[in-house]
């Protein structure tokens, strides 16, 4: 197994899948001659041509609108959003229009489409472009929303999005595009709606995913060394949200941290929380504690903006205080 | 055209309008719920330019949309049951009167935000092009939606990539109670297409014949290469925005000097008088429409209901 | 004092205001001429003239983006957005502008400005129209979310919204506008961001807001000819979220259900109960319930809206169940 | 114009040329973070434009904010030292570089939404109608802009409103990799004014006198009630669209040719020909503005971080 980038995940099952079908194509702002403003689809313009790698005008509107159009055709067009931040410029066609055709059409039509947007903060572009608003899109049932935190689900949940009947919004986290991780050589799908044990002990149960996911494995190793022993579970998905894992995991500690990027209010925290409580509640030691972003449009000094993200510390001292708790 | 095919847009016409009527008295007895935007007054539009289309062309529209279904060869009985919200209805009750569709016969919906249907047409038609199938789309729209983001948006793009797109704004001199010289920067439509350096054309939508002849001159067009054109039908809509409109916009007199230019009553002239038809053959068609919209009501009043189980179905392809 | 309805008493908010500050002014789709397409503005256009009751064209981003302007100059424009499912056309103005303007620039740029939206299902207006997205917006901190269950509340809490300085976003509940109650004459504000108990009970704490108070209070009433006195806490506006009634009421009870209309999955209910589970977790009897949304685009046909929308049923389901807990 | 308006326009070109030229070598340091979009090659169109405004007239712009901070009068040192995120910055360090502002100065700012800050200059202007003030709104954005929804949405509102605003289009060229022809249906972006009835009119960016005088006679004008105008002005960013581009998109010697077209350059020859200024003085200029642009990053490396206080400051203004 090769060690890869995220990057490098990314564009393989980009790569791969286009030339498996050619049903799939990619449109969006600068995917083509600039090769992707993160360098995802480079080279990609030059071996498929421009049909198959479409730049486009700053429309967001017209981007997913034309994804969706071309998806109800039978075509599988992967759109992207240069970043996440400017979903908000096109909401309706994610929320109201992709998430809600197949059902109020009563299935006559079919929109397998992906949404790539990139996502998170950490890199002073102020409070207009560095949100993880993860959480309002999976408010919304016809949706799918995928945020991986590691190249291997990266590769395999793509995979399985592009090949994905309905609609997928596919949060990819700007500062984790450098991360590497093993990621089998050739075809292989993870099915979307799976969360999975990515560290494995017995002590207390953090729940996250997507860049959290890195931060969390830090501050779990942090602990390792005061012997304390932490599972952590990625959700992968936010919907479909796959409690199968967490529970499990939590009946066994008891115990439970959430750690999200986006602001703790109406985030995924509160949701996961409430699900354990709703589902394992003779199973709870302690108050579940949730770690998240400041409640603050996120500023661009580089300190402030460090204190309002999660950082390791944050994650450890919550998980002292649940075991404290 | 035979004379068969004169003989079926006068049907068209006159079943729209009474299929239309009978879902305003339908609407008054409370078995229509939510909005119901009549067409009426507007038949024509959809007609003359629904009859220019090839099977294999797409179409797509707003909420204002029970014409157009009919135009495109959706029964009077699945479109009075979706009204209904009726099992049997053409989105099985789900979708309602903004929401008819039948993909088989490419009429790719009802959409009910004002604009947003403008960008899924310009990816319908990106589909035709990638797989280089020389057919068109045929999108239409209000005069109102011409001033969203979403219109420019689209007509933008449909020019860049060249798409095979017929833009159709059915100026009906309202969105809801704005006029277009309160709401648009140009009070002719037609004229916004010289920002997107498009080809385009007016022509009066109270004449089916006109609508026709002009769509089919732009179709063939577009079929042939010529990229997105623009044609704005001048038309009027004889009834409220919706049921319910207080009407407060516009005076009584307006609306009779329009009401004196019936489309169905222009084109049954345009027929007798042209010896195409006779007045009897027109009454039978009358008749024969007045009897397919009462069938109608009876189908639907008596289809069932979707059942419970139908609350979680299509949410998703893939569970 | 008087009974009116709510639009009576949004209706009073707008022109007490409006007479009292010349700077207020009110803009949208069919506020003027045709009077409000809910009849809110009825007879405004004549009596404050074109000026100050703006008719627009159809283009939300043009609607917030004039609105925030004109507050950057000082003026204090009523925005309406015709029902809320049309702020999706118009997000960015919303979370991205009104919301982080204050913040990004230091607090130079102020923005006295109200977003009135029309939300809610039932009505049979189908998916695209039908939604209860409130969530998804108080999600965002630099904007104040209010959405008001009772007429005295809308009257005092929209005046409150126009004499702030900061971006209100006021959800109207579309079927609630026929609704009474007491109204005191004249001039009062209820300040935003304060819960509130609306319904005193010792058994156990429904928390909910909107359109739910009404169901809520429905199921309350049935429930105490069962002898089970339920207190209903309204949060009357989700940001801030008043945690305080809500708590002192748990605190007093130990059980809770949270009622709202919209989704469940990333809802206000999880927030609610994630915050009561944090605050109060020593108080807890039983696991809190949530009563929501089914998770499906909302279909047109009646029984099956229905279906899909919280009912009093629904909440004294669960009021039993959490009782039985 | 006196002789010390002639000089304070080279001045703020040259002050501008060398604040960025620093700014990229601190960003080189990793000093400034986040986004960094030069200005340099653009500095005649903000120059020109804003040295006709009155202090009353509002200015608002994109991301590419750094020239029009100095043209409004920022000084270099709040400029440089919000590109730093210190606490003495104009946006106190919560902006960055792209979300200048001094509304004192009337300088509404630096925007980072593509066309996002169309609709809000329409409420600016919006606001001097509604109290009867006569000033202008000057909007700034780039050809990328005009594609999107918020370009029409605002442009018409403007025009059915009549409202004061100079819509000024900085045509680079380029919205970041994307040519104007591989994104616009029009490649004449003044042809875009022809769709809301506007006036417009089209001008040569690198000549500063020229787009001064472009400005001059239409801000005049819609002071005086003539609604919104459409300026377009040619220009061309000599750096690339922010830090670390590729510039896969376009040749050297393209490149090159622009830059021989230097708008300070040009500006320089103009004022020695037309016997205004002397080489001499022209160099006395080059160098203070050189110190100013030291010393700016001097005062902005010097200054104080903001307190972690801040984090929580502004969030809204009723807490
Ligand atoms: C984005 C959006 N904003 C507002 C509405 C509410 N609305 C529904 S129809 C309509 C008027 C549309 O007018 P026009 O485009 O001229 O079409 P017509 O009704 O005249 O056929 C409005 C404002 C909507 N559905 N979508
Ligand atoms: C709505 C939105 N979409 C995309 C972007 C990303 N983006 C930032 S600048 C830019 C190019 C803008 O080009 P143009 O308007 O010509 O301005 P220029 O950079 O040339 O000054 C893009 C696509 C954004 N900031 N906002
Ligand atoms: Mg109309
Ligand atoms: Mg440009």
């Amino acid at each position: 197994m090769a060690r890869i980038t995220m990057r490098e995940a990314i564009s393989q099952a980009l790569w791969e899948e286009m030339e498996r079908d050619p049903s799939v194509f990619i449109l969006g702002e600068e995917v083509g001659v600039w090769g992707g403003t993160y360098a995802v689809t480079k080279g990609f313009f030059d071996h498929f041509g421009p049909d198959r790698v479409k730049d486009t005008p700053i429309a967001e509107n017209a981007i997913l609108g034309a994804a969706i159009g071309s998806a109800l055709t039978g075509l599988r067009p992967i759109a992207e959003l240069m970043t996440i931040n400017f979903a908000f410029s096109a909401m309706d066609y994610i929320v109201n229009q992709a998430a809600k055709m197949h059902y109020m059409f009563n299935g006559q039509m079919v929109l397998p489409l992906v949404i790539r947007a990139v996502g998170g903060g950490g890199r002073q572009l102020g409070a207009t472009h560095s949100q993880t608003p993860d959480a309002i899109f999976a408010h919304f049932p016809g949706l799918k929303v995928v945020a991986p935190g590691t190249p291997v689900d990266a590769k395999g949940l793509l995979k399985a999005a592009i090949r994905s009947q309905d609609p997928v919004l596919f949060i990819e986290h700007a500062t984790l595009y450098q991360t590497r991780g093993e990621v089998p050589e050739g075809d292989f799908v993870i099915p979307i709606g799976k969360s999975t044990i990515q560290r494995p002990g017995k002590d207390i149960t953090l729940v996250t995913y997507s860049k959290m996911l890195e931060i969390s494995t830090k501050a779990a190793d942090a602990l390792s060394k005061e012997g304390i022993d932490v599972e952590i579970v990625d959700l992968r998905s936010l919907r479909p949200l796959d409690m199968g894992p967490v529970l499990e995991s939590f009946k066994k500690t008891n115990r439970a941290v959430i750690v999200e990027e986006g602001w703790q209010s109406y985030g995924v925290g509160s949701e996961v929380a409430t699900r354990i409580y709703e589902e394992a509640f003779d199973y709870v030691d302690a108050p579940i504690k949730r770690v998240a972003q400041k409640e603050v449009p996120l500023p661009y000094n580089r300190t402030l903006e460090q204190m309002a993200l999660p950082q390791v510390e944050d994650v450890i001292n919550a998980v002292k205080e649940v075991l404290n708790g | 055209m035979e004379k068969s095919d004169y003989l079926r847009l006068y049907h068209e016409m006159v079943l729209i309008r009474r299929l239309e009527e009978k879902s305003a008295e339908l609407y008054q007895q409370g078995k229509i719920g939510g909005f119901l935007h009549l067409y009426i007054g507007q038949e024509a539009v959809s007609t003359g330019l629904i009859s220019a289309r090839t099977p294999e062309d797409r179409v797509i529209t707003a909420y204002r949309d029970h014409g157009v279904a009919i135009n495109c060869g959706l029964s009077a009985n699945e479109v009075m049951a979706e009204l209904l919200g009726k099992a049997t209805g053409c989105s099985g009750g789900k979708g309602g009167s903004m929401h008819l569709a039948d993909v088989k016969k490419n009429f790719w919906g009802g959409h009910a935000i004002v604009g947003g249907h403008l960008p899924i047409a310009a990816g319908l038609a990106l589909g035709d092009v990638y797989r280089k199938d020389p057919n068109a789309t045929i999108c239409m729209f209000g005069d109102g939606a011409t001033n969203i983001g979403y219109f420019h948006e689209a007509l933008n793009i449909s020019k860049v990539w060249n798409l095979p797109v017929l833009w159709v704004c059915e100026n009906n001199q309202y969105g809801m109670g704005t006029s277009v010289d309160r709401a648009s920067a140009v009070s002719e439509i037609v004229q916004k297409a010289s920002g997107y350096g498009m080809q385009s054309r007016q022509v009066d939508g109270m004449d089916v014949m006109a609508v026709r002849q002009a769509a089919d001159e732009m179709l063939t067009q577009i079929r042939a290469g010529s990229g997105p054109m623009l044609l704005e039908v001048i038309t009027y809509r004889f009834r409220g925005h919706s049921m319910g409109d207080p009407e407060r916009y516009r005076k009584q007199e307006e609306v009779h000097k329009w009401q004196e230019n019936d489309p169905i009553g222009i084109y049954r002239k345009y027929l007798v008088e042209k010896g195409i038809a006779s007045e009897e053959e027109l009454d039978q068609t009358d008749d024969a429409a007045m009897q397919e919209a009462l069938a109608a009501v009876e189908f639907a009043e008596s289809s069932p209901e979707p059942g419970p189980e139908e609350l979680f179905r299509h949410i998703y392809v893939e569970e």
